[in-house]
Parts: structure tokens; C-alpha cells; sequence
């Protein structure tokens, strides 16, 4: 059982200095790639006097964009939202509680 | 206390299962490495062994299993052949990609269109790329004794590769053939336990596998894949000398039968090498310079060591049991061939192809190459280096 | 008439499979190639061409569809990349061995593990022994023009075996590139109606495909598949003219660059050719004798051709954008030298493997490699056969 | 479309003479391929009084042992029997229609 390395030792590390095996020794570091940054045209947007908090928008979003709370949606985190709406489509309150609204994005 | 037994090559590796007990064994059954799992279910249902037995819906998941278990950290082995080992060929990759020492016998079988169950080695010089490691085996003994082996070689801390272990369908898997079984507790010891290096399931140390790797770390990774059978040579080599202290069978990467003073040779892999030898002793007999190597190691191919030996000689034959169609010649040739550019002197070569589908190869058809080297040895020239033996021209 | 667009590679093949208009189209989606099959799924939808268009729930079921229809007579076609074609692997071989005239479009993408979305061609190198026919191209306007004549290579009488034309993930597919699409009835008329030979629909005559072939037939029927892909030669050097007469771009089996009184050369395929020339461009203008060949058929291998060429030089690099993990060299290396086997004079040839998993090569490691091949070639001696470019060592 | 040789002309043929693609120009051949020399140890024998004809049998062979005309089950067809048996397993009269009863074999 072999302490791997941090992936901020292995930065820039040649292939010598590499774990075997594609092992990266970094568990959880998805919540360091901010998807967020993918978004492009629209963005959701949450209304909370009509949320039912079904956690519908919760189970479907592919990644963990919707904020919950003690089982209560409280909102979304725009880090990790890559903006495809499928929390807008599956939402099953009237009107929606979530709705997809125009974002203009500075290209960096 | 080692015991002769009679047995065919799929009961022998069953036999080298059951002494090894591994953690895990996942297979589907196809022709003709059915009875290998078959058998090893039979071990696990009665109690024999306490593999955990995996029977999932296909080769591909077959393979998928073997790689979760090893990742897990756990001694993992399968047995497939042609179309299965085929159907598993893209999780190969990922096997020796993670580094998994996973343990395989291949039973030897063509490849379709069309369907064919018998033996030739199409389906594992298909996965010639996949970074596995490949021992070929003449007969059952070789097939066990490698196969103990292989546990060894892959396990060992600079190689951590996958090995596959191959012999040829129905004439290997299913014929029955007088051996030696080892002790139990002996082929225990010489496997030794098993330490996994990164096992999934030592959560104080968490850890991922297999992850997305973009262009800044992909081309690092597969160079540092490539380290682990760069290292097995080494490895080979040392545990095939300690099995034959042990056991008083000793393996290298190719066996020369009666090379010595040879002018001409064949080069083969597998089961052919028995009736080659045999032809071989007819010749010497008579006075003829010839000999035979028969290749073990495939993968990696052993191409320093082969070229010094071929490169003493006139002429070489070199037998393969598949085709690269559209290849300038069959894999072993080309490769080969490809090992010996950089010497000054050069025998010449030649190729046949024999055996696709399980066509037999027979003395007549040594003699006949035989026959082609000499006159090639003794001429200097070579009129065509492609063709074919046993076959409907 | 033809016309000038912009389009990036998976575009340029969507049109042209809109100008074929295909019997039947069956894919799955993977990430390089998706944008393909999407495209032409749009086309069928709006009614643009009428192709039967099949989506199964995987490559393995794509390819299979595919033999389906070109068994039945269909003219087929499929679109794949990577883990896509490893999934399909047991099936190319049947379409190979069933002589069925399906051209696929591959976009060359680096194999798991680990995952990678970029482009090397360990994907299509792996399928080199499957017996189709392998093109490569450099750039969106030959990823079309060699789509176009793979159906005329696939269906020539003479030949009747798949062909699968590739091009670089991304660098290619993805980018746009200013190209000429030719004129939609004078790309119908260069491809012409396909006649099938044994359709499985000709009621009259009933047949059956891929039967089971025991030792008996199964040799002859392997031998009697590769007569196809050895035809080929012939057929993809007309229809490399014919196309150049009819379209003003003329194909061979590779591309010499600046040859002509080249002294070292690299050999290399697909889209690294681009930056390569621009590199002996520069060097030319220093008056260094060097040049490039840019290996367009890689199945089948070109080799008598090749070596003939390379013969004559004094220093050649060959450049693999995959690895044969364990064999001594990358594939193109390794059959480059068998090649070569022969020549009583031949040239220095090192081997390098270049940008695996999407890695970039820029002209600075071309300069590199050229410098090392003059050192060479002045010296008469190599240090080390075998190296990485742009790799963190 | 071509017309392609019988396999009585292509008996022993080079792999020049065969027709491309493994195409087997003899549709049905499996009728002369007699499976039921494969069988050893045990036979069925149909019992035609208990039969009712629900046609499980037929169902269930793995080859063309069960000989059926009009609806009604004949017998068996020893040539394509391989004697595995299935074919009593099956069959829901009681007592059964179909008994497997041994079979002296002699090798040839």
C-alpha cells in the first residue's frame, strides 16, 4: 500500500516521476475543475416562492450545479453549471423554478 | 510430492488455478477455453477454492470485471480464446494501461469470418499492441509451468503488467498428454502472496484510476506504462531460472534445439515445435546442420537476444501461425526481420505461413522447408520469401 | 460545379456522404467523429439523401449492422473513433474476411487507459492485421478526397475488401480548414452505382455467409481473402490518377516532399506532415539536402515502393504517433526496416514516437529530429535508436 | 449477381477456385450434415398415445429432430437427433411423451 503522490507534487512531472497505473492520488479533485467555465449563452436561474423542492433539478443535473440543503434547494452554483438546462426542463412547477435566462460571456 | 499426471492443457491450467486460489476468477466459456472455467467453477462450487467466481454477460465485461477486481486489489485470472479475447480487446488496453497484474490463459484460436474453432494465433498476434505481456506455450507442462510463472512476472513490483498465456487450441487444450503437477504448498510458495501497489479499497489512501488525462499528462503516462514490460525481461528471465531450480524446468525467451553448430534454422512458436524437433532429429541424423527456435516470449519480443543467435546462421524459416493482410509478411517474420537490420551480416530470411484454422503441419512439411533453406544456404539466393505450407494452391 | 468552403474534417466527410448517398448508414456516436454521424442523421432527416440510417446501442452493433447491410448488397458506410472502433474489433475482421466493401471514416483518437479525446493513431494501429484497407490523410481536403475513392478501391471487382480512411482527432476533425468540395453529380459519377457480387437479397441464387469452415476450408478461404487486399495496390494507384485527372489532385501511395536530392528524410503520416514541410522548407532554404515522405496506404503496406525511395538515402527518421508496447520499435518503424531487410545498402533509420494522446509537435522537434538525422548521416553512427519528441523525460 | 459454384464442385478446391467472401453457394446444406451422429449414451422415443401435440418439443430441439405434419407430431429424426435430451424435459404429459432410454453405440 503505496502513499501516492499530491497532483500539486506532480505538477509539470515527467514520466519517471508518474504513480503506475494512472493513479492519481487526489481523490475528489473534480470540485478543482470548474465546469462552470463551459457555460456559454444561458444561464438558470432560481426562484425559490415557487420551488417545491422535489429535488428533480438535483437528480437530473449531470453535474452538482444545484445547491441543496437539509433536502431544500437553495440554489445554484455557477462553478460547476455548464449551463445545458435540463434543471429548467424537468422542473415540474407552474410557472418554472428555474428558468434559463440570457448570459453574455466575456471571452478570457 | 509432484505427481505425474494425465492430463490436456485446459485441465492443467485449471489444475494451476486451483493452487493458486486466486481472489478472483471472471470468464464467459467459449471454444475451446470452456472447460478451463468450467472446471474452476466446479473447484469454487465445491469448495476447493474460495475464488470469488464471476460469470458476467460477456468477454467485454468479462475483462471489465478482472480489471475492477485487480484495481481493487485483488489476484485476478480469466480464460478466453479467438472471438472472446477479441470481444475483450478494448479493455485489454485498459488493463495494461492501469497497470493491473491480471493473469489470462489464451486458448490459441482463429479468428472469423468464417467461423472456425481451431487453432492458430490470430487472435492474440491481434493484441500484439495491447500491452500485455505474451508467453507461448508448445504443451500442456509449458502451459501450467508458464502460467504459474506469469503470476510471478506480472506481480512483480518494476513489471505490474498484465501476462497472457497462450497454447494452441484442441491440439494443446484438448489433447491428452502425460506431466508434471507440483506440490500444492510448493506452487504456493513459489507465487507467493500478493501485494497490490494502489488497491481501490485501502481507503485511508483514496485514490482514483483510469482518469481523464488531456494532452498534458497522457503521452507521460503511456511512456510510463511502457516502463513495466521494458522491465520484464529482467524479470522473465530470473523467475524462469528459479522455476527450474525449484522445479527442474528452466525457461528462457526462446529454446534453441540443437542450434550448436546449426547453418539453418526455423523459428516458430507453440505446439509446431514438437514435430519440428522431431524432423530436426531425421536431419541431424542424417548429417544436416539444421535447427530449430522456438520462440516463448512474443511480448516482449526478445529482439537483442534473437537477432545475436540468428545472425550466426545462412538462412532462417520463419513460421507464423497468422497473417497481417497487407503486411509485407506475418508478424514474426516482420519483426524479425526488423531485428536484425542493423547487422553487417545477415542470414537470409524467409516466410511461411501454416496451420490457419487448425490445418495440420506434419514431418513432410519440415522437410520441405528444410529443404528450401539449404538450397537457399547453399545458392545464396532467394527465389520468393513468402508462401505457404499445407495449403490448396 | 466545385466550390470553395470552409470546413473542418468531420464536415468535409459528412458531404461527401451526402454527395454518395449511401443505401445505409449505422453508428454510434464517440467523441471525435460524433459531429459525422450527426450531420448525416440531420441530412436524412431533412430529406437531402435517402440512406437507411441505423443508430444501434453500440461500434460493436454499428459494424455488425454494417455487415448486415453489405452482405444483403447494400453500399454501407459507418463513422468511428477510438474506444469505438476497439469495441468494433472482433467485427472488422468478419467484414475483412466476408470481402464486404464498407469504407468506414475513422478519426484517429488515443485508446484508454487513461482517457483521452485527442488524436494518435493507436486506434487504427491496432487494427492493422484486421485485413482492411488503411488511408490516411493529412488534412480535411484529403480526408475527403480519399473518402471519395475508397468506395472505388472497396467496390473494384479485383479488390472487394473494407477500407477505412483516417484522419487526426480534432487537429482535423474539429478544425476549420479552407477546402474544395467538388461538384455533387461529378463525385456521384467518379464513385459510379455499386453491383454487388453475392447479395444476399439475389433470392434467385441463395447463399450463405460465413459459415462454419472447419480445417478443411479455412485456410484456403484466409488465403483466398488476402488475393483482395493484394489486388489493392493496382486499384488505389488508378484511382489515385483518375481522381487527379478528374479533380486536378492526384494520389499515390505517399506523398514525396523535397526529395529529390534528399540525403535524410523523416517518414511520417496524417496531419503532422504540415508542420513538417514548413520545417524543410526552412531548412532547404539553408541549403540542407533534406525532405519528407508522407505515407499515405498503410494497408496495404507499400513496402517494395517505400524501400526503393528510402534506399537510396543516407539517414532516415521513421515517426510512430503509437506504440507496440514491447516490441522493439512502433509499428511503422518496425515494418519500415523489414522493408529495408534486403538492400545490401541501406539507411540509418531511428525511430520516434510523437505525440500520443493529442501532444503537439511543432517545428522545433521536426528541427531536432533533422539535426540528429545530419549528425547521422556525417557520422555513420547511431547512438540510440529509439527516442520520444516532446515528452518531459 | 453472380452465380456461384455447388459445393460438390468445390470439393477440394485451391483457395483460387472459391468463391470470394466464404460465400457458400449451397443453401440448406445443413440437411446433409447429420448431427445425430454426434449423439451417444441415450435416445428419445416418442410415445404417441399420451401425446397431445402442444408442440413443446418442436420448440425446444436445438435441430430438426422432431418430425411434425399438420400440426401433429410424427416422431423423431434420429439423423438430426444429437441426444441431448431436452425434448423430454419439456414435454408436460404425464406420463411423458417422449422417454429417453439408452442407446448402445458402436464406434465407427
Amino acid at each position: 500500500m503505496k502513499k501516492a503522490k499530491t497532483l500539486e507534487e506532480l505538477k509539470n512531472a515527467t514520466w519517471k516521476e508518474l504513480p503506475i497505473g494512472t493513479v492519481n492520488p487526489d481523490p475528489a479533485n473534480s470540485l478543482k475543475n470548474f465546469t462552470g467555465t463551459w457555460r456559454s449563452g444561458k444561464k438558470p436561474i432560481f426562484k425559490k416562492d415557487t420551488c417545491i423542492h422535489c429535488l428533480f433539478c438535483w437528480v437530473y443535473c449531470p453535474d452538482m450545479a444545484i445547491i441543496v440543503k437539509d433536502g431544500k434547494v437553495l440554489g445554484i452554483n455557477y462553478d460547476y453549471c455548464k449551463g445545458c438546462g435540463i434543471c429548467e426542463v424537468e422542473c415540474p412547477t407552474k410557472p418554472k423554478s428555474i428558468e434559463m435566462v440570457k448570459e453574455e460571456v466575456t471571452l478570457s | 510430492m509432484s505427481k505425474i499426471v494425465t492430463l490436456n492443457g485446459n485441465m492443467a491450467i485449471a489444475e494451476a488455478i486451483r493452487q493458486i486460489n486466486p481472489d478472483v476468477v471472471a470468464a464467459y466459456p467459449i471454444t475451446p477455453s470452456t472447460s478451463i472455467v468450467e472446471t474452476v467453477a466446479q473447484y469454487v462450487a465445491d469448495g476447493l477454492i474460495d475464488s470469488e467466481f464471476v460469470c458476467p454477460e460477456s468477454e467485454h465485461s468479462a475483462m471489465s470485471v478482472c480489471i475492477g477486481a485487480a484495481a481493487a486489489g485483488g489476484r485476478v485470472t480469466t480464460a478466453t480464446a479467438s472471438q472472446g479475447l477479441a470481444l475483450m480487446w478494448e479493455m485489454l488496453y485498459i488493463a495494461a494501461g492501469l497497470r493491473l497484474p491480471i493473469v489470462a490463459a489464451i486458448v490459441n484460436r482463429a479468428l472469423s469470418a468464417p467461423i472456425n474453432i481451431h487453432g492458430d494465433h490470430s487472435d492474440t498476434m491481434g493484441a500484439r499492441d495491447s500491452g500485455w505481456i505474451q508467453i507461448y506455450s508448445e504443451n500442456a507442462q509449458e502451459a501450467y509451468d508458464n502460467f504459474i510463472q506469469a503470476f510471478r512476472i506480472a506481480e512483480h513490483p518494476d513489471v505490474r503488467t498484465p501476462v497472457m498465456v497462450t497454447f494452441d487450441g484442441f491440439i494443446i487444450s484438448h489433447s491428452l498428454e502425460t506431466m508434471k503437477i507440483e506440490d500444492d504448498e510448493a506452487v504456493k510458495k513459489f507465487v507467493g502472496e500478493y501485494s497490490p501497489v494502489y488497491p481501490l479499497l485501502d481507503t485511508d489512501n483514496p485514490i482514483t484510476v483510469g482518469p481523464i488525462d488531456f494532452t498534458d499528462f497522457y503521452f507521460e503516462h503511456k511512456v510510463n506504462q511502457l516502463e513495466g514490460i521494458e522491465n520484464a525481461p529482467k524479470v522473465i528471465e530470473e523467475v524462469g531460472k528459479e522455476f527450474g531450480k525449484r522445479f527442474g524446468r528452466e525457461y528462457g525467451f526462446f529454446e534453441e534445439y540443437r542450434m550448436d553448430d546449426a547453418e539453418v534454422a526455423i523459428l516458430l512458436m507453440s505446439s509446431a515445435a514438437g514435430t519440428a524437433k522431431e524432423t530436426v532429429d531425421e536431419l541431424r541424423a542424417q548429417g544436416k546442420k539444421v535447427g530449430l527456435i522456438k520462440l516463448r516470449v512474443f511480448r516482449p519480443f526478445p529482439a537483442r537476444k534473437l537477432a545475436e543467435t540468428l545472425s550466426r546462421l545462412k538462412a532462417v524459416a520463419v513460421l507464423d501461425r497468422a497473417t497481417s493482410p497487407g503486411a509485407e509478411g506475418a508478424p514474426l517474420f516482420v519483426e524479425t526481420r526488423s531485428a536484425l537490420f542493423d547487422y553487417p551480416e545477415r542470414p537470409k530470411i524467409i516466410n511461411y505461413v501454416y496451420g490457419l484454422g487448425g490445418r495440420d503441419i506434419t514431418p513432410e512439411h519440415f522437410h520441405q522447408v528444410y529443404r528450401k533453406l539449404e538450397k537457399i544456404a547453399s545458392t545464396g539466393k532467394v527465389d520468393q520469401y513468402y508462401g505457404y505450407l499445407n495449403l490448396r494452391e
